[in-house]
């Protein structure tokens, strides 16, 4: 890395941000979800981190699939457009939509249902096209708006009041990225405000595609302590990898760089800032992420942070070589050919 | 080098015939044999002859036995034919089936080497010494199987005296001017012809001449060509696919047209996207997003497709969003025959999906439709806000048709009602004060209005949900909300319903009897109205080019004493949709249905209303 | 606390009404109401009481508006009835317009600490302490809440003059005979009864008494408990399911009754499987996998469900494997209204698939047809080999219903044609020397038999596939070996026709009218032709128990000038269906279809048929 | 480890096996494949096996999606019961048909656009649910059938005549299969007979899901030398983990324990022996299977063995807990409850 990222301490937080909005304005509808239900908080750290990166609504489009968490995108940045399309289809919805628009930022939610049950197939092709957006899977382990079935990403041998045992190893979202060679893969806490905000914030200056897997306790179906998804477990086990702070590219002035910190430069000049915590945790270490996400799975831990990036590597765009003006946009003009073309093809039939 | 020898001498040709026989070959999958019958149907067509080729090919790579049928028609009859009059002989593995196929009095074309099971007195037989010339062509090993196929071209040529200049044309054509292959490929006919000259007494009564009035103005193309230089010219942007036969070639002409004709020209750049998606779930799903978020979107597919994109066609008509699904027919249920033609999928396509609702399908009947339809299929679903189908079929998909010249697209692209950032400031006042609603129909066809997400607007966003929801799109499980909405949507069919293709319809004053079909089988429906003629039956044709249909369709049924609904496939599916909308006159209506992998022919067709 | 000071004087109680109204209790969603609702209707059932609830919730899970709708009715009409007499207010986010509701005359309890927005004059309000009899409880802070729902339940006791007895078995049996929440729930309810006592003057009109004659010889249960009741007695092995609402309880239902009546005896392992797939494509591909191995299986699922199983069930019908699927019906198209009921489903089951094909369809109308159906699935399932819907809706599915006990079943299961390596092996000898095809009819009934892999016989495998085949199971793209078997297919629907359940009439001498319904319906139509009969109007009463329909049906509709087809959806799916089979009496037909999410009511199918 | 396996040298190969079957009784129908398809190799290998094992073919039940390599399941034992289903879709069905009759032996085929491209989200779940069964990728990077589309196997990179470049990095069968859980995981050559011929004895012999990715060259329209899926570049660059053989549980004669061999005894009594090449490779440690792997896919190196097994890990049946007699043969006695288990239902009703 050639330049280093600057920080000077953080102004109080004003009431208007960049583009002169007050929080407020990033809100949606009123949320219908249960009281203390994990996906508001985290509703609530979009709202702030877009609000303090300023985010233009009106740029952003919001995707989701069908569950209690696929629910959540109506109930922030009412500005944006929103689609909440099927069950465990939202990422061929904002594969399309994103490409058809390429000046847009999506943001989508999923549910442990939506992407690791039904919806694992589209996961895994959206990631590895590395679609340009940020695709948070809000995680309790539980079918949320069915009524507390086990969901893919359920610990083996949890119990739950009317679904019984869990006899299978879950699929871990995380794993499931990195096997499908994503470019960031990280883990959070709904409880974890700081940590989430950056983490959500490094996610929309992300190039590629972002996977944030999103522990979010459903206190109706899912909170008992034993539960590994419950907001005990998680206030009580919850295992950073590292202390995060993202620096916006807005936000550039020279500081000194620390012994404990490891810094990566996202591809729109902004910074994750990974400070040392116990050990140290190299990001850009596929082996190591497989082996961290893997023992993890294995013993039930909560690691959070961010386990795998690549900041560079093409995305979806890159890969397509599309004109800059968005294809929503173009005049037909450019779209229907003209009459000489017509006839030169129909004379080579 | 073998010479005719073992065939019974057969009378002397007292009449020839000119342009008016069926040729079958019969070769192997994956022998290249396509090449070779593209020569013989492009040369017949430069010179003047009506004339179609229809591939009855395995679903298969190598191996299988394939036949490629020629049909000569000076008259223009260009529906697939039954009878054969000329056989040529390439594969062992059907040869004696294929040498009893043919008609009495016909002929019989061989390579050498196959065995003849038996020697039927009433057809001529050629043998054609192929291994002997491709050995004397000395060839590159690995292209010797392919150009062994130029065999049959060559003897042909000589048989029925078809203008070698023109093969030579073709080839050129073929091979996109490269000299070597034009050269390897052009060397074996000749030789071939060369052979047959001098050794076969030409005795048999099949001859083609140059002639005009009918190919003039016309183009020989499939319909997956047409299809997709109709989206092009239909200014498509995004197209997502997932391979299927017979539908593949529409997306990879797509995409191998779009790379030369949409670029922009400064940049280079694409002016469109194209994406193999991982399967048809994810294709319809990529459609849906683009065409929600701006794009000319579309996709096309077969029926395997179309079942997996049951539950996104349902959410695309309950959530308005245009797309455009090109369905191009092969034999169903399931799997069924992949290469094989059928219109089994018209009731599948219009009702798709679970619950209420109704798909509008646009039903093209030859390359030249495939090309106009594209264009209208967009304006419609971009116009309706909903997905709109095309149903195609392997017929007309992956067969080279003879069909009328494409006109260059006059009308300005139709891309419905959306609101800029600019428009929807004006809304309210330009609406009698009426806010703006996504989902409220202001203008009374049921159509409201959208804007795009990126709408540089503080109150253009809205949430788009397969929920039920009021008109300002709020999230509504009201009953009468919902009642409402689905009301309107019913409204909004019936506007599709005038601005859908109108029927072609073709009245014989006198008629009593009339029939009604739709796409591919219309060839076959024009040779059986000339039969019917011959036998005294006059008959009236109306041709269903899109569902809904219109009053046009009623005022026809209306006129004739009995109407037979002509289509390919087992249920009747045409028969019955008409029959719900004209259940007053129903009991006028006839079900004519078959369905066995072959386009229809107009001789069973003709004997259904004959008897 | 507080009494009743602020309601306008209503007029003396003239004339009590008995056992005739519609209470509607009006909740908020997750707040626990549905045990007390229960605890109500259980007591008036118990009293002998006809008496239906239907729950009007919301696609949530805590929070939001929900209505239950406990209707009694001494002549036993016992569909949804539109005007409430008695409410019940719970919910500050409805209570204005909860109150607006109230038919003049009606009378309303409400949790005092709801404010009250329009003091109207021609109904009486009876507030409820509810927060002071709650804190004077002094329960479990965490049952607080759930528990307060018992105060309406004692202070409607308490008007209506419930026994209080009957309340009291009701929540020993909703309870299981747990002492503790007995009589934490039992306490509030007699603090609640002992308030109203003391403070409220009960000059309001309705009341409740024991009668007889109509609960005898029934049972009060929902529908989806009954199908996988049926399920269990019917001998299933396999299910695989996916959750969807409202189709979850069956599998949920399943699997509790199934882990209790479904063991083996000495070992105690299960004799049966369910799983919970990932998807509904997958839900539907074990299904198919253990059909044809040889178990009987079933999956339960809604709308989205189908739709994504369309392809599976089109591979079910070509490749002949017998599966049952439940469709539990919510509201669509697409996501919809996943929480009220709709009959929409019926034109998508029937025809799901692309190309060619029909399933049958088992209609049942209240729980105890489902639990008969179930079986009656299985059966014709494996009798015939292929995909058999069986079309529940939401209403029956979720809400309880007094319906008739079930009846053992005496029939043994008819596992269909298969063949064991015995029987394999005497095939030959006992049919005219015909060897054994897997596709091969020869009883004349369309149905081939069929082996299970894992037959101890070498000649018994074969291969299942979804592409072409002949009579013995290999592959073919003969167009004549593809006719013939689609042929046999159609001929074995026409022997489904014969073999599905018989539409159930009822003709009335005299009548000119007839009324064709189906399912779910069936309570409305009966009172909606008692309506019509006081109006003067006579109707006879035909409902379609299953698809296809059989000759009964065309008999029934010859007989009247005009026959209603009544259905619960928006595009008349039914009255559609029969156009096609009907044709030549299709003159008569009308179709009354409404969809709004809420169970048709006799009002409105009165208007439109006496309109 | 208890026991260790034993060795006799193998006898001549005998005319009939143990069952008394010649080798010819194992065959199927005629392929209808391209000459010279890597899928009619392993129809050979699969023959042999079989074969080999003394397999009653009664018992046997074949499964496969759509494909040319999905057809193949005609082309051998052709005394056993086949379902070729739908595209993807093998997996659902074989768990199907497996649950009704705990008895039969599954062998699943597959391609690579079959279980990698639409079928991800089934194989996923199968791999999850550990049903025991064998499951073949017959992968060449393409669609056959189709006419030689890229599927998502394919190398970034590669060209092919028809589809162009390939932008994409490849999903890896092992790699995914490993993430869910999967507690046998191989890949082969279709060109290494001995090498696949052991694996699919100790696939079949697997208590659970044996997933064997089998690199099969198509000769139509992916076997230029480049190609990492061709012929060419499997017989140059194959490099086996192990020289792996397999010992039945029939052939249990005591002999001496090599140092250079690892051997791991299958749930049946039967043995694995992996003889070490290069370097020790442990197929139990996971991490190093990941890592394996993972580095074998960046490389575009063609590593063959065994990456990962667990011998002993339940199955779907075991979890299931059925009764012994399968689903499909119980009688009605069983099937259905008697009389008075309805009345009494009804009374508590
Ligand atoms: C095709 C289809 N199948 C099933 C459903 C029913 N359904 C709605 S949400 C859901 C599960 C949601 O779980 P998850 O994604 O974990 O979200 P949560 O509610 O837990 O946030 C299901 C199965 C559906 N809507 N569509
Ligand atoms: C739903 C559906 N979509 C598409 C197809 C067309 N199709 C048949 S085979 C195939 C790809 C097969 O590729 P692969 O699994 O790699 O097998 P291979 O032919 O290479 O052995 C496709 C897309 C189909 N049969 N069904
Ligand atoms: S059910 Fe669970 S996931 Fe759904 S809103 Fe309630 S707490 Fe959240
Ligand atoms: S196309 Fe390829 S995969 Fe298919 S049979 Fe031919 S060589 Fe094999
Ligand atoms: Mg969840
Ligand atoms: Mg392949």
């Amino acid at each position: 890395m050639t330049a280093t990222p600057t920080r000077t301490p953080a102004p109080r937080a004003p009431k208007l941000n960049l583009i002169g909005l007050e929080k407020n304005a990033y809100k949606g509808a009123d949320s219908t979800l249960c009281n203390g239900c994990g996906h508001d908080s985290i509703s609530s750290r979009i709202i702030n981190a877009a609000w303090e990166m300023g985010l233009k609504q009106e740029k952003v489009v919001k995707f989701s699939g069908i569950g209690c968490s696929s629910k959540t995108p109506a109930y922030f940045l009412g500005m944006s457009h929103g689609f909440n399309s099927l069950h465990g289809r939202m990422p061929s919805v904002a594969t399309g939509a994103l490409v058809a628009n390429r000046t847009l930022i999506g943001i989508g939610v999923s549910g442990d249902g939506d992407t690791a049950s039904i919806g694992i197939g589209q996961f895994k092709h959206l990631v590895r096209r590395n679609v340009p957006m940020v695709y948070i899977v809000e995680n309790n382990g539980v079918y949320g708006l069915t009524k507390g079935q086990f969901s893919a990403t359920a610990d083996q041998g949890q119990k739950l009041k009317y679904a019984g045992t869990n006899p299978y190893m879950p699929l871990d979202v995380c794993l499931e990225a990195l096997a499908a060679n994503a470019t960031f893969v990280a883990r959070s806490f709904a409880g974890d405000a700081k940590q989430l905000e950056a983490l959500l914030k490094a996610a929309i200056a992300h190039k590629g595609l972002a996977v944030l897997d999103v522990i979010s306790p459903c206190v109706t179906f899912n909170n008992h302590d034993e539960s590994t998804k419950s907001y005990a477990f998680g206030k009580e086990n919850e295992t950073p990898l590292h202390d995060l702070s993202f620096v916006p590219s807005f936000e550039q002035i020279e500081i000194d760089e620390y012994d404990d910190e490891t810094e990566v430069q996202l591809h729109d000049g902004s910074w994750l800032v990974l400070k040392k915590l116990d050990e140290h945790y190299d990001p850009t270490d596929k082996h190591l992420a497989y082996r961290t996400l893997e023992d993890a799975r294995k013993q039930q831990k909560l690691l959070t942070g961010i386990f795998y990036i690549e900041p560079e590597t093409p995305n979806f765009l890159d890969i397509l070589q599309m004109t800059e003006t968005p294809l929503a946009h173009l005049p037909e003009a450019q779209t229907r050919p003209g009459r000489a073309a017509l006839e030169k093809l129909m004379a080579e039939l | 080098m073998s010479v005719i020898v073992q065939e019974p001498q057969a009378e002397q040709v007292s009449q020839l015939i000119y342009n008016d026989f069926n040729i079958n070959v019969a070769t192997a999958n994956g022998s290249g044999s396509q090449t070779s019958n593209n020569m013989l149907i492009r040369s017949l067509y430069k010179m003047g002859i009506p004339v179609t080729g229809k591939n009855l090919f395995p679903s298969n790579i190598q191996g299988l036995p394939t036949w490629y049928n020629i049909r000569l028609s000076k008259d223009g009859y260009l529906a697939r034919r039954e009878r054969v009059e000329i056989m040529i002989c390439m594969n062992g593995a059907t040869v004696a089936e294929d040498m009893a196929s043919v008609e009495p009095g016909g002929i019989i074309l061989y390579d050498d080497t196959l065995p003849i099971a038996d020697h039927r007195k009433d057809v001529k037989f050629y043998p054609m010494p192929v291994r002997e010339l491709v050995k004397a062509a000395n060839l590159p090993y690995n292209l010797q199987r392919y150009i062994a196929n130029m065999v049959y071209v060559g003897v042909a040529a000589y048989l029925l005296e078809i203008e070698m200049d023109e093969i030579k044309d073709a080839l050129a054509w073929n091979f996109g001017g490269k000299t070597k292959p034009i050269e390897l490929n052009w060397g074996m006919v000749t030789a071939a012809y060369d052979w047959a000259k001098a050794n076969l007494t030409n005795d048999q009564p099949y001859r083609v001449r140059r002639m005009t009035g009918f190919n003039e103005g016309t183009l020989l193309v499939d319909g997956n060509t047409a299809s997709a230089l109709g989206a092009i010219f239909a200014g498509f942007t995004f197209a997502a696919w997932y391979p299927i036969t017979p539908s593949t070639s529409i997306a990879e002409s797509l995409a191998d047209y779009a790379a030369k004709l949409r670029r922009d020209p400064e940049t280079q750049k694409a002016t469109y996207a194209i994406v193999q998606a991982e399967d048809e779930l994810a294709a319809i799903g990529m459609v849906m997003g683009a065409g929600w978020a701006g794009a000319r979107a579309m996709t096309a597919t077969s029926g395997p497709g179309i079942s997996l994109m049951s539950e996104f066609v349902g959410y695309g008509y309950f959530a308005e969003i245009p797309a455009v699904i090109w369905d191009v027919q092969r034999m169903g249920p399931s799997t069924g025959l992949p290469t094989r033609t059928s219109q089994g999928d018209l009731l599948a396509a219009h009702t798709l999906g679970h619950g209420d609702g109704r798909h509008p399908v646009l039903i093209p009947a030859d390359p030249t439709e495939c090309f106009e339809m594209a264009g209208t299929a967009f304006d419609l679903a971009e116009r309706l806000q909903t997905p709109v189908f095309v149903l195609s079929d392997l017929d007309i998909g992956m067969n080279i048709w003879i069909t009328k010249k494409f006109e260059y697209p006059e009308k300005p692209l139709d891309r419905g009602k959306v609101l800029s950032a600019e428009q929807l400031a004006k809304f309210k006042d330009e609406h009698n004060g009426q806010r703006w609603g996504r989902y409220l129909d202001v203008d009374g066809d049921g159509i409201p209005y959208r804007t795009l997400p990126g709408t540089d607007h503080p109150g253009a966003a809205y949430f788009t949900r397969g929920t039920g929801h009021t008109e300002y799109a709020t999230y509504s499980e009201r009953p009468h909300d919902w009642e409402k909405n689905m009301l309107r949507l019913a409204h909004k069919f019936e506007t599709a319903r005038k601005l859908v293709p109108a029927p072609v319809v073709d009245e014989v004053e006198g008629a009593s009897i009339g029939i009604i079909s739709m796409g591919s089988n219309h060839p076959a429906i024009i040779e059986a109205r000339a039969r019917l003629r011959e036998q005294g039956i006059e008959t009236s044709y109306l041709r269903v080019r899109a569902l809904p249909i219109n009053d046009a369709v009623r005022a026809f049924v209306e006129k004739y004493d009995k109407v037979y609904i002509v289509e390919n496939n087992r249920d009747g599916q045409l028969y019955e949709i008409l029959l719900v909308d004209l259940h007053e006159v129903g009991y006028k209506l006839v079900s004519v249905a078959k369905c066995d992998g072959l386009p229809l022919s107009a001789r069973w067709i003709t004997e259904q209303i004959a008897k």
